[in-house]
């Protein structure tokens, strides 16, 4: 079920620098509204490639880049929706935490718990499509204390609905310690939902990949849902502009420790890969997300007469 | 509104709910990806008999009763939508809406505009709404709530005909629709229904976001909807013995709100009163008059006024509310009040 | 912790009798809007008297008039709220749904999982307060899968806060049954919330008396929230008026031999206890209560001039 | 509004967020009952600084980081209320309200009815509206969506010294009410604001439900609240310069809504605009123009017209956003046609 670690390393390097083609958004000024970015956490998202098929959903939140390119949204369409141009997934009117790829079933929500609700009509639809599609929904470990956890992993349970929760637990809510405002971890939270539970090291993507393929196996078979508890560290502020002082120095440094590229950069090189073939690597990865973003950059802001189109499908009422 | 004369009718002893049970189920027959989800629409088919007959019709898959969950099954709505269904959401009192208007403003109201137009929501949230006694948490109206929210068709029919044609047309529609049926209308025989009591057996729509002149008169426009509008047309028959003669124009729908239509009426008659069930502030009726006045000009009407629920909570006792939620005699007080100042 | 079964079927009595008074306000046409009774559930809040204080919170549902009784708010003005007359607790404002008694920090809503999250703010005033108060939610089996149930634990068992959530688990949501949507047990959820949970017969009183006193003792002595399950018969409709054609006969049947009533009389016969004695006791009890409707009978309904009072201190704005 | 004018003043460097802060201290060290909950408000003093040094100053149980689970918060405001404690919540975005306005509406703000005025619920309910850039669930203001419902008073500064002043007033009212900062105002420094930049150090009120005139003017009054005010004071800049004289009055609450201050301007004036950030349907300015208009007459007006975000979302885009968000540019031309018109 697992990848090489190499073929996981080149998926991280691709969100790590994807993720910093956005953080250079913001600082020209071309992304104007928040942005989060998922750097610290590539591990998660690479760890689920392959697993999902095209007919299977994924519903993510607010960081969700690593999400997208890991469900195989085209990166094009997607960096150009976040840089807000015509040429975005949306044409320009979502943005960054709204992002929709119909033809894969990715979509995302800037609402905190709002993921779950969502990936479990997914779920009903596979059930009644009597397909073995499964419907993922991702929360962070702040997400999990909203009311909407609960209802759509009940209702999952109840009626042995494919959905699999995603948590990915960088340990803080802004600037909230989760463990300070959950009375329990999440894995722990399985058996209240007749669901299974799991956690995992979420630096490395073949730990991810084992517990997120036996989950989404598990919901194909038709054994109802899971969670899969993933541990990473958000390296940056909640946001683009947060400050971050609620986060000593000390701990940003023990949190840099776990960074996943680095990680299994250094497990490559004890492997025998040689440092000049990974920094190939790394240039041959931003060399195509520098193309991206250059062809992004060019596009045009959507025009300010479309401004009403969409409301409804026959105009604004 | 196409019906021929001799077209199959139902019986006028049907119930209003039952109407729009069958107008549901000519829809689901019609298009299978119609699912119903919601709190006691399987085994008992609504509280009021709204959904009585859907599950055994079309299964327990199509037609599922669902736990005290509304944040859950109503975004449920959403992921059914975007995998290709359309799904019909019921919320049994609009008065619970507190507990999940985050997936419907934030998600279906939303959704299509955010992706650019690539993920249309047709979703149906089904509701009742109105006062039948039971104080401030179960006799809300709320479409003004809706209306205020981009993204939302809402509709409130007064009459069996445009109920049953109005669910038609929001289960056809590519865009989400709130329906908002009326507690004290659904148990009604269609026979006592003052208006649109005739309805055919077969499938129809009534178009959203018409208006329809219920009454025809010269004096004042009354325009108003959902149970108010059978109050307005009892207070104009006692009007129209005191030598006021009142046209009755039915919304149907709050957005799209018909404003031309009830513009073209008061330009006629001179005067408008909008009369709404819901609270006053801040809703229906000053965005109709301010419509109105914006296509006509501020100077064009001789009066203009409100009657409503005059911002306060829906009280328990049957003296309070009588005092607080408009009804007939009220209504007709407000009218000859609004003639009264010229 | 336990009373005497005889004490018990006094407050039994005297609750069922309060119900019966209800039902003939319907049937008068006295009380116009929805109400539900307890009627069959008896026990459970029979087996709740002498537990709280007054500083102890009780916040209940659309099927409250037990728990009003219990917590000893008056029966008269009880009674005239729910009878919509001026001499009601809340003036004839409330009406069944929402009784308000805040000298014993009693209160209701008619919005299902709407009492956890209250309750939770009187147990976060019992913290502050420095106080050993607890704060007592009830829910009914229907209630336990709303987002709410899920947030308020959650967050009473992370800051161990005083929280004692009572659940009437009477099989059914209006016709939805409870264990057909349910993932699991409501006693089972506890340890996702670092709760104490149990289960109890809720025809009997002294299991729910010591089922409910232990939760209570834990909670005084801050070791956090529990959970409280008590199975029982809802004997009528979901509320009058409801046709109730989604319960079989044979099923109503088998739930009548469950009446609450019936088991403690037969079990204080069995004590050797007189039936003449019996029957006295019914009878003083339904003396009383028709004592206490007469007057309510008697009082007006509030003055509609008064409709708008009390939207906002200073009046309507 | 008691402040002489040697009082000791807050440094103009200060941002607004650290006036609002430092006005929420000033009223917990006076009022021990005055608790805050909210998502990020203790540790990190809020995502803006609106609640910063407050834990601090008074610990982690009157200054509580809460998880993300908005009912439970918001409905423990309504047991903290019921068992004397005077509690502020916070919303860190309006538009999360979607997940537990059941408590805001249902209970916080018919309790004190419910119970015939036997449970007050004084209760702030704080959180930050307005467009920055984040699109369609980020940038809303919906007071409009809390004004409809009844039992709340709605405020929506726009100045630093009302910002001060009403959040003392709130904090010190029996009745719920709901204080929306504007995100794009909430780091600006107290010298750039063109009006109330003044900010005395000491406690003082400013009453809920009173409009300001902020800048007097002959020939049209723009009535609008929060950020809009600032953009409604450069347009009036830019149309003095064309030989259009403009009156400002900042409304200040949607709830009292001072419509007696309005109507008397316009009177004056002959025409009024209402500018809203809010979805302008079923909102504020349907509401204002036909409460002036109720006041006046419908004829007394030469003019009226509203202007503000036409009944879509917020698109993300800065290219739309500007073409749907009123701003300096957009007001000055609303003005412009609006006195073209005669
Ligand atoms: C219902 C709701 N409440 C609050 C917010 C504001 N908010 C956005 S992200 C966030 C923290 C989320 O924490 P977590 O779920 O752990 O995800 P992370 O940011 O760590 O990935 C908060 C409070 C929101 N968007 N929605
Ligand atoms: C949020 C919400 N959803 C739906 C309802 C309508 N409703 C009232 S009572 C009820 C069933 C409650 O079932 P349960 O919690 O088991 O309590 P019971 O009636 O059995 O005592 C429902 C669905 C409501 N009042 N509030
Ligand atoms: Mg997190
Ligand atoms: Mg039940």
């Amino acid at each position: 079920m697992t990848l090489d670690l190499m073929t996981y390393y080149r998926h991280m390097l691709r969100i790590r620098h994807f993720e910093e083609a956005c953080l250079s958004g913001v600082a020209s000024g071309e992304i104007h509204g928040e942005l989060h970015t998922a750097i610290g956490q590539e591990a998660i998202a690479a760890g689920m490639v392959g697993i999902l098929r095209d007919d299977d959903a994924l519903v993510s939140t607010h960081r969700n880049h690593g999400h997208g390119i890991a469900k195989g949204v085209p990166l094009e369409p997607m960096l150009a929706e976040i840089f807000e141009k015509e040429t975005g997934l949306c044409g320009g009117f979502g943005g960054h935490m709204h992002l929709f790829d119909p033809d894969r079933l990715f979509s995302t929500t800037g609402i905190v718990g709002a993921t779950l609700p969502v990936a479990l009509g997914h779920a009903y639809a596979a059930f009644l499509d009597g397909s073995d599609a499964v419907a993922v929904a991702v929360s962070g470990d702040g997400g999990v204390n909203t009311g909407g956890f609960h209802e759509s992993l009940n209702l999952a349970g109840a009626l042995k609905l494919p959905l699999v929760v995603l948590v990915e637990n960088n340990d803080w809510a802004i600037s909230v310690v989760s463990s300070e405002v959950s009375a329990v971890g999440s894995a722990e939270r399985a058996p209240a939902y007749a669901a299974w539970g799991t956690r995992v090291d979420g630096t490395d993507p073949a730990a991810v990949a084992v517990a997120f393929a036996e989950a989404v196996a598990r919901a194909r078979r038709g054994e109802g849902p899971a969670i899969v508890e993933a541990t990473a560290q958000r390296f940056r502020g909640h946001y683009e502009g947060d400050p971050d002082l609620y986060r000593t120095p000390e701990l940003k440094e023990a949190m840099a420790a776990k960074d996943p590229l680095v990680i299994a950069r250094r497990e490559l090189e004890a492997q025998g890969i040689g440092t000049d073939h990974l920094d190939d690597l790394v240039a041959e990865s931003q060399a195509q997300i520098d193309a991206i973003l250059a062809r992004v950059r060019a596009a045009e802001q959507p025009d300010p007469s479309r401004a009403h189109d969409h409301v409804f499908t026959g105009g604004v009422a | 509104m196409t019906t021929a004369t001799d077209t199959p009718m139902l019986s006028p002893s049907f119930n209003l709910s039952r109407v729009i049970a069958d107008a549901i189920k000519l829809e689901m027959e019609a298009d299978e990806r119609i699912v119903v989800l919601g709190e006691d629409v399987g085994r008992q088919g609504g509280v009021f008999g709204s959904t009585r007959g859907l599950q055994k019709a079309f299964g327990d898959r199509r037609v599922r009763d669902m736990p005290i969950s509304e944040m859950a099954f109503t975004g449920m709505g959403v992921g059914l939508a975007m995998s290709g269904y359309r799904p019909m959401i019921e919320i049994m009192f609009v008065d619970f809406i507190g507990v999940c208007l985050e997936q419907v403003y934030n998600a279906i109201a939303k959704n299509p505009y955010m992706s650019g137009g690539r993920v249309p929501m047709p979703v149906v949230i089904k509701t009742a709404g109105g006062c039948i006694g039971s104080a401030a948490q179960h006799s809300q109206c709320l479409w003004g709530t809706f209306a205020h929210l981009p993204g939302m068709h809402v509709v409130a029919p007064s009459s069996p005909y445009d109920a049953k044609g109005l669910m038609a047309a929001a289960l056809r529609s590519d865009d989400p629709v709130i329906y908002i049926e009326h507690k004290g209308l659904l148990l009604s025989k269609l026979g006592d229904f003052p208006h649109g009591a005739e309805v055919p057996k077969g499938r129809y729509t009534v178009p959203i976001g018409e208006a329809a002149t219920v009454r025809d008169g010269r004096d004042v426009t009354i325009a108003t909807l959902s149970a108010s509008v059978r109050d307005a047309l009892v207070a104009a028959d006692e009007l129209a013995g005191q030598g006021i003669d009142v046209e009755v124009v039915d919304l149907r729908s709050v957005v799209p709100l018909d404003a031309d239509h009830v513009a073209a009426s008061a330009a006629r008659t001179g005067r408008l009163l909008v009369v709404d069930e819901d609270y006053l502030g801040f809703g229906l009726s000053g965005e109709l008059i301010t419509r109105v006045l914006e296509l006509l000009g501020p100077g064009a009407l001789r009066g203009i006024a409100r009657h409503g629920v005059a911002n306060v909570p829906i009280p328990a006792a049957r003296s309070l509310e009588q005092a607080v939620v408009p009804g007939s005699a009220s209504i007709a007080a407000a009218v000859r009040e609004l003639v009264a100042r010229g």
